[in-house]
């Protein structure tokens, strides 16, 4: 399907752009009416992986650029969020849910699980000191198997 | 992210308003740890329904209150239905009592 | 003085990221708690610069990327827009207040001025054929000189 | 954008709501031609109290409105303290009337 939008975003790898990243992406995503619910799932994986990038990838450094791009369609949105940090070496134990190299720092390890719970789909791609790349995507106005 | 607190008997009420997410966890941690330990009591219940976003990290914070206050039983007084997709998929309800009303 | 954070967003020169394009720059403010005069006068002004790209850089072909950098401090905001467009010849002609090379499409010539008005400083450099680029600054919570 | 109307004797009254940017600006002088050519009034009052944003582009869209609808009389009947700013600014109150409260 057609591409509607595209953007492109640089900033830099510090906790107040946590907040700043989920915003740009539900402002982003705006024009295709989502419901509130998947607005709110797109800011919640937007966020996991973009706090991924500053603790892990860059390890607090407060030093490195996060980048973020997104496409969006008819009835979904690609987003896409990259560091230059340390990577991953186990992409699959660190997929397991609970699993965290941070313990001492209070992490809950559900990161990954949140992602792959709140998206429609999710794929990682890492390399040990070259960094890491999240692709998720989210279909609009799903109706939920739940329900 | 603010917080609120309230005591009624042995119980610490806690409420939630704002952004729980990793830039405000520090602050969160310090702010709960302090509460909870100058309180004095043994139940503590967390109130959420104000709270804007939580994400994983969010979890953790709640977690991590749980494991350094052995001592106490942990509730989720009050949620809403954004935090409610997050606190189930997190597990967090193995841990934390749920009070259903 | 230090800077607090940077970002640079890339998109389509489309008339949807018009509003797209403000609410990011809102977003990227906020944390230095502007009063809601300042959050507005920097939408409105980035509202100005992405429009005149589209419309005059781009003239509304659709084609062609807008860069839209910031630079936050303690009690500014620095704002950089950018277009790969037809650029402006007569610099001095296109900020005259009511000057504009589209009268047919009942533009109102009032871009510049708006920007000028709204923002605390303002340059624009333009070369014909390789672009425009506008560089804004807003300081925070200033006393107007009005009231 | 949005435009809800009325007609009171020989005035029509434009409500206009939501945000006047160019994207929606097209759209926006389609609604509001129809409505002045077929109310047949010679007085129309802009209400923009409860427009959200506007900039440059829907101050042509006004100055348009002008132009083209020559026999009518156009006033800006409410705005708000961030419109203010820009209508003053962009020198519409020279051509468009004030309604004073
Ligand atoms: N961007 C990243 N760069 C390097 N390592 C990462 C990155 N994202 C995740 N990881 C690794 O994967 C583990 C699991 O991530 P996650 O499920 O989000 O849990 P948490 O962040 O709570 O540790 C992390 O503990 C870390 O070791
Ligand atoms: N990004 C740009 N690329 C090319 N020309 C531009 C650009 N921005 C402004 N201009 C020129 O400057 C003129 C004045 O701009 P402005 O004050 O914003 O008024 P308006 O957009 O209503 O025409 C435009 O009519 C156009 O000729």
């Amino acid at each position: 399907m057609e591409i509607i939008n595209r953007m492109k975003l640089e900033f830099d790898a510090i906790s107040i752009n946590e907040a700043f990243a989920r915003s740009v992406a539900a402002a982003f995503c705006v024009t295709q009416n989502p419901n509130m619910e998947d607005i709110n799932d797109i800011k919640t994986a937007v966020s996991e992986a973009v706090t991924n990038a500053i603790v892990h990838g860059y390890e607090k450094s407060g030093k490195g650029i996060i980048i973020l791009e997104a496409e969006l369609y008819e009835d979904r949105v690609k987003i896409i969020i990259e560091d230059k940090g340390k990577g991953i070496e186990n992409i699959e134990e660190a997929m397991q849910p609970f699993y965290t190299s941070k313990p001492e720092d209070e992490r809950s390890g559900m990161g990954f699980t949140v992602m792959q719970t709140f998206m429609t789909s999710l794929s990682v791609t890492s390399e040990k000191n070259k960094g890491t790349k999240i692709v998720m995507t989210k279909k609009f106005n799903e109706v939920s198997e739940e329900n | 992210m603010n917080i609120k607190h309230r005591a009624v008997g042995n119980t610490l009420e806690l409420y939630l308003s704002g952004e729980l997410d990793e830039h405000s966890s520090h602050s969160a941690r310090e702010k709960l740890d302090d509460l909870i330990e100058s309180s004095g009591k043994n139940i503590v219940v967390f109130n959420l329904e104000n709270l804007n976003f939580m994400d994983s990290t969010g979890i953790g914070v709640l977690l991590g209150r749980y494991k350094k206050h052995k001592s106490c039983n942990m509730y989720i007084g009050s949620s809403n239905s954004y935090l409610d997709k997050l606190l189930k998929a997190s597990g967090i309800y193995q841990i934390f009592n749920k009070i259903e009303e």
